[in-house]
């Protein structure tokens, strides 16, 4: 690899994790080695958690022309604002200390199992990102497969909670849920695909590699640089928008409608486990995102590279949450039949389409000179031609709904 | 094009982001505690007793404990006992006060239509909104010496409204002064004219010059001629509508 | 007894937890689910002999344990898709009950 | 221009593409599934031009093409396509006629709202015949057999709405299911003991020398030769579907299916597929004449069966008053001839005929659905009558078809193929009983087709639809036009003269001379004098005097009103199946139930049920004439049947514990029996 | 190693036994994905790990949403709950009559017969060579499972669907 690999910075991590396990006798050294791996990305990404949460209501608010949250300072001082940055500190110590209600005919196990479920998988998710340049907790050779089984089984979670509340609400809200995931794992797999198919690999580490090159210097080689990969990486936002349950795809815990939908009888700890779990879930994804999209730990150009490799995911992966924030502060709830249509007609005849153009830049990779611009030109015109054809049959659909009120 | 208007959406609210931070006049939230708001002239919350003087606002209510309210009340959140006794009111004249008074905040839904309904200007609606309170049914239940508060402090959360009232006031005093004075003077003159009536029915009236034609109709149906006079039978014509 | 010995008792007895779920329930959900107990049996088999058995060329097993969930995610859509439609046709999804073919 | 045999795929492929849109269009689509039915077979007559010319080139060998279709243990399931003249002719018939046949349905079935649907399963039934054709291996063979199997039942219960329609349709496909078993084992067998399902296989196929040689080799304990056995498995098959004497019954009735169906399938292709199974199989079945020790041939059954089979088709069709019932069994009785004809050892003369009576049956049953047309969907001859002045096109092509059927001398095509079969059976040295049942057939054949003229078409119309009968568009009578040409031209192929279509099926050398032709002067003298013995009678009886109204007695009828009625009610074959295949049905029940009723009410119930059906076989068998006892026989059969139907629970618990059991008995079986 | 299989058949087993005989629908369907994922585990356990995915994938995440949809939308009436008949209850005896026998049977054949001692490792496999099998020998196989899982996808469809009539204000 280049030089920059061997920077004190880039290996600083991992020496820090071999120093610790030296200590430690021989037996034990293949545990703890893994053990700090995990307490390690814990550690991050709970931290993380928090700040994302204080991050989404400063935004929200400065989006709305509003100032957000910006008074909880340090305990025992007083007048030491900190910007409010001690929020989510604040919001643990309230959900921990707050009642745990179960509701008297609840199925308790399965009460209890759903947040408990819902956060262990969603943390399982983050076993396969590649953080930096060595730092991969676990190496899979069917990696992203392996993304996807672990997030399948959140939906399990939600139908455990509608479902052991005893709630119609919980439950009717947790069905709408379900079949919204269900619709959208469809397109965002899909919109995957294309990258397995030019990497030629399942493994996340493999496919950062493949992109880490430049043209003249400062053009990397990303995939979202190229017209299939921009198309892949619309549809795999908008589908991880729906996945997470963002808005505007936040039907399942519509406040207005479904009063918290599946979350209704939930409270206290369980409550924030739930929270927590879909924000890891947003994390996760917007880091599955990051390493397939956007080039994964790979500096933009290379005269960059000296910064290191996980600051460099870190940064993308914060860009990716502050998009999420934004579009959560611009858009509008859609409606559950807009939401499946939106699915099925659109997204997944798109992705599916994406695939093909995918298998035909692989069948052009060695058009060379002029043709080079006929590749690019004929993929961008099989990918926008049906946007444009499709979007506006989409659209045509939105017109005004007229209502016929109960006579 | 799909996704034009996602795309304007987002550039309105990244323009919101960025004015937020150098654009004062565009928040629309101010940091509360330390930067009270102005409430608009008509805003309300609950109601309250007026009282003439600051000094003594028990002495000084508006109220007769006519119980209008308590009847009009919707949700029934007013309690009214009348007094045994009675005292002079604003005018000397003696009346009926109430002993007790009280209001359920946690049933009222600030509707203003007792206020509506008194005929005496006694009740009014108030602009408090700090009023949290630690136990849930003592606390919410405020009695008379809560409720009064001065006619200065009417005129401070409502200048303009108040203004007005005070107005009628006065003029409602100065015709029943004259009217007093008339009363005496015909008592020693002839029995009275057949307009007559209706003038004296409507000048003790306390209504604005504008409020008389729509209540003419009213006068029809229940016609009382030769009554007026005493400040009582103004509630008549409230009653029977 | 070797792991492959282990194996299939494993798998037998998963069939035959399937086989009696399928004969004794009378819930036609659980009767296709005890199938599928069955069909995830005879997959555990495939993998059993694929890493255990004699050899044979690469993947094979693992192939034969894809095409047979393919099947099943397919027979299970069916499946399900025929109950809903008994559901609705007589109200309930005791297999007993459903012993005509006619409307 | 040829069509090696590797892209003989085609021929079939096109009509099944075919099926596929017309499968997939709307039911507005109508033009879209009869152009693109029309257009696949007029392609793949072109190709089978090609094919035919190709496989003219070289008469004598087999093209063959062979392929690997999924592995089975060490070795390949092999299938193939083969190329000879047999196949090659075969293909131009079928695509020829079945061409002309969708032409007319385009508008035949003009009023039917399933237009397309109809095109779509002609195709498919189409393009399963040319599979058949072309199959170089028995399992494709009977692949292709089935799926003509599926179509003709799809066909004839095309109208479904009526129910005698649906139930002749379930009584075709179970009949020739029946004979399909026998295929099924006869199939079996064969690859049990050569190893190989495919034809030729460059000296390893089941028709070549070394594979026949190790058949005849073999025999049963019973002395028949293995050969012989498959040989007779095969021919079940084959009788089933060319409905062969006990198999025969649901040919008549598969004629409620529209006429083109019936042209399509029930006089050109289908039942011509029994007959070209046979020709196929003829090595195999042939091995065994060898073996002078042999009890039986396979091919002196063949014989028989198909001498029988036209003889009572013959007589069947002369009480019969439906016009399409008439060329029903009038087909039965043509397809008798050509098992005789392969029983009697010229499989070409049966091939001879095979083509010339696809063509001029094709113009029968297309004549006849001109007529049923025309007189708005009447079909009883009785109620016809006096469409000669009216439609005459239709009267001139029909009466080419009836004179070619009957074998009108010379210029005719059916004078020539039968010419052949009654010379083969004439030669035939094991019995002279057939060529006496083919003369019969003659003079009956005559007979019966000149009832059916003379009733149809002349006299005076009797019915209002005859009255307002008119003469068809273009469209139908085109196709019947150009079936009439070939009706005629196509004997002169095979004139004893100068027999080309013989040589080159058989690929021998062609020996031509006029003095053939009265080689066997008496007997060609003799069947022209019955074939005119059979005009005259008919003539005398029916068009002598031509019947006035609908309800006048037939003349038959009047001489001998007992041999009518038995004509007439099909020598009651129907009734009798219904009895025994009835019996069968509720043993096989009966069988089932025992094995239910002893997982679950234990041995006592069975006992109990045993007793009641003991009784019921000891009061069969009390009874001492079969006639007087069908009805209480069946009554009981009935009863016992209905009592043990309900094995039968529809209870799926039932049915998978029955599997269950079955499996452990047969690993138990296989465990204490130590067997392999 | 025998140990952690010993582990997974307990977990495999011990919740498909549970599931078959649980009253409450619900908790079958939970315990039964519970097996299901103890599949997974042992297909881990041998080393085929991109089928322990795709099963987790399939069984935990698709077919186990279709079964709960199904069980809820075919809901019992509660009274339909009756207390267990004879018939029903001489039907799981002989049912499991079967199954014991079944699996005395299939026990006894495994245990009289020999296996050659396999390989310590799992055969290497890697996700690109199984594509690759997948595409060149089983390419038609492939295709056909396609075609058969968008029929039955469709099928299913229209076997669950009602046709249910369009009102004008449910228009989009």
């Amino acid at each position: 690899m280049s030089p920059a690999s061997d920077s004190y910075l880039e290996r600083a991590p991992l020496e820090l994790r071999d120093w610790l396990v030296q200590f430690l006798p021989e037996p034990l050294q293949w545990l703890a080695h893994h053990l700090i791996t995990v307490v390690a990305v814990l550690a991050v990404f709970g931290t993380f958690f928090a700040f994302t949460t204080i991050a989404e209501r400063k935004l929200l608010a400065r989006l709305q022309n509003r100032l957000g949250p910006n008074r909880s300072g340090l305990p025992w001082i007083k007048g030491l604002k900190l910007w409010g940055l001690t929020q989510p500190f604040a919001d643990a110590v309230k959900t921990l200390t707050k009642e745990d209600i179960v509701p008297a005919t609840a199925d308790k196990w399965l009460h209890f199992l759903a947040p408990v479920i819902v956060v262990a998988f969603s943390l399982m998710t983050f076993a396969v990102l590649p953080f930096g340049r060595n730092m991969i907790p676990v190496e899979l050779n069917a990696a992203l497969l392996y993304f996807f089984a672990a997030g399948a089984a959140t939906e399990l979670a939600i139908f455990m909670a509608g479902w052991s509340s005893r709630n119609k609400y919980s439950l009717l809200a947790a069905m709408r849920a379900l079949a919204q995931l269900i619709s959208y794992e469809l397109p965002l797999i899909l919109s995957v695909v294309p990258i397995v198919l030019v990497a030629g690999t399942l493994s996340t580490k493999a496919i950062v590699l493949t992109q880490g090159y430049w043209t003249s210097g400062f053009l990397p080689h990303w995939f979202v640089f190229t017209p299939w990969g921009l198309a892949g990486f619309l549809i795999f936002i908008v589908a991880a928008l729906a996945e997470s349950n963002r808005s505007p795809f936040d039907l399942p815990e519509a406040e207005s409608e479904l009063i918290a939908g599946h979350l209704t009888e939930y409270s206290g700890f369980k409550y924030a486990l739930f929270f927590m779990a879909e924000y890891f879930g947003l994390t996760a994804l917007s880091a599955l995102g990051v390493t397939l999209f956007l080039g994964g730990w790979q500096a933009p150009c290379v005269f960059l590279e000296f910064i290191p490799s996980y600051l460099w995911f870190m940064l993308k992966l914060i860009g990716m949450i502050v998009f999420f924030i934004w579009v959560r502060g611009t858009l509008l709830r859609l409606r559950i039949d807009q939401l499946t249509r939106l699915a099925w007609k659109f997204l997944v005849p798109l992705a599916l389409l994406n695939v093909g153009n995918a298998a035909f830049w692989v069948l052009s990779a060695h058009w060379a000179g002029p043709l080079q611009l006929v590749r690019w030109a004929v993929s961008f015109a099989v990918i926008v031609i049906p946007f444009v054809i499709m979007g506006r049959s989409l659209t045509a659909g939105f017109a005004p709904r007229t209502y016929r009120y109960a006579s | 094009m799909l996704g034009s208007g996602i795309i304007k959406g987002l550039a309105v609210t990244a323009k919101n982001f960025v004015g937020s931070y150098y654009d004062p006049a565009r928040m629309t939230t101010v940091e509360y505690p330390e930067q009270p708001t102005v409430l608009p002239e008509n805003y309300r919350n609950f109601p309250f007793l007026v009282s003439e003087n600051a000094t003594d606002p028990m002495g000084t209510l508006r109220c007769v404990a006519c119980q209008i309210c308590e009847k009009e009340c919707p949700p029934q959140c007013i309690i009214i006992e009348k007094s045994k006794d009675k005292k002079p009111d604003a005018n000397g004249k003696m009346q009926l006060y109430p002993a007790v008074f009280g209001i359920d905040t946690s049933v009222c839904m600030s509707c203003q239509i007792c206020v509506e309904v008194c005929p005496f200007d006694a009740i009014k609606m108030d602009k408090v909104f700090e009023i949290a309170a630690t136990d849930r049914f003592l606390d919410l239940y405020l009695n008379r010496e809560q409720l009064a508060k001065p006619n200065t402090y009417y005129h401070q959360i409502h200048p303009e409204e108040a203004a007005e009232v005070d107005g009628r006031l006065t003029a409602d005093r100065k015709a029943a002064e004259e009217k007093a004075k008339a009363t005496a003077a015909a008592k020693a003159a002839a029995p009275v004219a057949a307009p007559k009536p209706a003038d004296s029915a409507v000048a003790p009236k306390p209504a604005s010059p504008a409020v008389k034609p729509q209540d003419e109709p009213r006068r029809l149906v229940s016609p009382k001629p030769g009554e007026g006079g005493s400040p009582l039978g103004e509630g008549g014509p409230a009653k029977s509508s | 007894m070797t792991p492959l010995h282990l194996c299939l008792l494993i798998s037998t007895g998963l069939f035959c937890i399937g086989l009696a779920g399928a004969l004794a329930r009378s819930n036609t959900i659980l009767v296709l689910l005890g199938i599928e107990l069955m069909l995830n049996a005879a997959n555990l088999n495939f993998i059993a002999f694929w890493r255990f058995g004699p050899p044979s060329p690469p993947a094979n097993g693992m192939i034969f344990v894809l095409f047979s969930i393919a099947v099943a995610a397919a027979e299970a859509a069916v499946g399900l898709a025929l109950i809903i439609a008994v559901y609705r046709h007589q109200n309930n999804i005791r297999l007993q009950d459903a012993t005509r073919l006619k409307g | 221009m040829t069509l090696p045999v590797q892209y003989l795929w085609l021929i079939p492929a096109l009509p099944l593409l075919a099926a596929g849109i017309g499968a997939l269009t709307p039911r507005n689509g109508r033009n879209l599934a009869a152009g693109s039915a029309i257009l696949a077979m007029a392609v793949a007559f072109v190709l089978s031009c090609f094919a035919l010319n190709g496989a003219l080139q070289a008469p004598a060998t087999h093209a063959v093409y062979n392929f690997a279709w999924f592995d089975l243990g060490h070795d390949a399931l092999r299938l193939g396509l083969l190329l000879d003249p047999l196949t090659a002719f075969m293909c131009v018939m079928v695509t020829f006629v079945g061409l002309l046949i969708f032409i007319f349905s385009l508008d035949y079935m003009k009023e039917d709202p399933n237009y397309s649907r109809f095109f779509c399963f002609m195709s498919l039934f189409a393009a399963a015949m040319l599979g058949l054709l072309v199959a170089n291996s028995l399992l494709l063979l009977f692949i292709c057999w089935e799926l003509v199997g599926l179509a003709s039942y799809l066909l004839i219960g095309f109208w479904f709405h009526k129910p005698s329609a649906a139930a002749a349709a379930k009584k075709a496909f179970i009949t020739t299911r029946i004979g399909d078993l026998g295929l099924l084992l006869g199939m079996l067998w064969l690859y049990d003991s050569s190893g190989s399902l495919l034809f030729y296989d460059g000296g390893h196929g089941v028709l070549e020398a070394a594979n026949l040689a190790s058949l005849t080799g073999q025999t049963l304990s019973c002395g028949l030769a293995v050969s012989t056995a498959i040989g007779l498995l095969i021919f079940c098959g084959a009788a089933g579907k060319s409905g062969q004497f006990p198999l025969h019954v649901w040919l008549p009735d598969a004629m409620e299916g529209p006429t083109p169906v019936s042209a399509l399938i029930h006089a050109a292709t289908m039942v011509a597929a029994g007959v070209f199974l046979v020709a196929r199989a003829y090595p195999l079945m042939s091995a065994d004449t060898l073996i002078a020790t042999a009890p039986v041939h396979a091919l002196t059954v063949v014989a028989f069966i198909g001498a029988l089979t036209a003889l009572l088709g013959a007589l069947i069709a002369c009480g019969q008053t439906d016009i399409k019932r008439v060329l029903a069994f009038s087909t039965v009785s043509q397809l008798g001839y050509m098992m005789l004809a392969l029983g009697v050892g010229s499989w070409t003369a049966a091939i001879f005929h095979l083509l010339t009576h696809a063509f001029f049956k094709a113009l029968l049953f297309l004549g006849a659905g001109s007529v049923i047309h025309a007189a708005h969907h009447e079909q009883d001859i009785r109620s016809l009558g006096g469409l000669r002045p009216r439609m005459k096109i239709t009267f001139a092509t029909f009466a080419i078809g009836m004179m070619a059927l009957s074998g009108v001398p010379f210029l005719f095509s059916g004078f020539w193929s039968k010419e052949a079969i009654l010379h083969a059976a004439h030669e035939w040295n094991v019995s002279p009983l057939p060529l006496y049942a083919g003369l019969t057939a003659v003079v009956l054949t005559a007979f019966y087709m000149t009832r059916l003229v003379a009733e149809t078409f002349f006299g005076q119309a009797r019915s209002p639809a005859a009255e307002h009968a008119h003469e068809n568009h273009a469209v139908m009578t085109g196709p019947l036009v150009l079936l009439a040409v070939g009706a005629v031209l196509l004997g002169f192929l095979g004139t004893p003269a100068c027999p080309w279509l013989q040589a080159r099926l058989s690929g021998t050398e062609l020996h031509s001379s006029m003095s053939q032709l009265f080689a066997s002067g008496g007997l060609l003298l003799l069947s022209i004098g019955l074939v005119g013995a059979g005009l005259v009678t008919g003539w005398w009886l029916y068009g002598r005097k031509l019947r006035q109204t609908a309800e006048h007695r037939d003349p038959l009828a009047v001489a001998s009103p007992a041999v009518m009625a038995a004509l007439a009610s099909r020598l009651g074959f129907d009734e009798l199946y219904a009895a025994t295949v009835g019996r069968l049905n509720s043993l096989t029940a009966a069988l089932a139930n025992g094995l239910d009723r002893w997982v679950i009410g234990g041995l006592v119930n069975f006992l109990g049920q045993f007793g009641v059906f003991s009784g019921t076989l000891s009061r069969e068998t009390a009874e001492s004439t079969l006639n007087h006892g069908f009805d209480q026989v069946s009554a009981s059969i009935r009863g016992s049947g209905q009592r043990y139907s309900r094995a039968q629970t529809g209870e799926a618990h039932g049915y998978l514990r029955v599997i269950a059991m079955a499996f452990i008995v047969l690993v138990l079986l296989l465990v204490l029996g130590g067997s392999r | 190693m025998t140990t952690a299989l010993i582990l997974i058949a307990i977990l495999l087993l011990g919740s498909a036994a549970a599931a078959m005989l649980r009253r409450n629908l619900i908790h079958s369907a939970l315990l039964l994905i519970a097996s299901w994922a103890g599949v997974a585990a042992f297909y881990l356990w041998a080393g085929a790990e991109f089928v322990a995915f795709a099963q987790v994938l399939i069984y935990v995440g698709a077919i186990s949403m279709v079964v709960l949809f199904a069980v809820l939308l075919t809901r019992q009436n509660p009274v339909a709950e009756l207390p267990a008949e004879p018939a029903s209850r001489m039907r799981a005896l002989t049912g499991i009559t079967v199954a014991v026998c079944t699996a005395a049977i299939l026990s006894a054949a495994i245990l009289s017969s020999k296996f050659t001692p396999a390989a310590d490792t799992a055969p290497q496999t890697s996700v690109k060579q199984i594509g690759l099998e997948l595409m060149h020998r089983h390419g038609t196989a492939l295709l056909i499972v396609g075609v058969i899982l968008t029929v039955a996808l469709l099928g299913a469809t229209i076997l669950a669907a009602t046709d249910a009539k369009e009102k004008p204000e449910d228009r989009p």
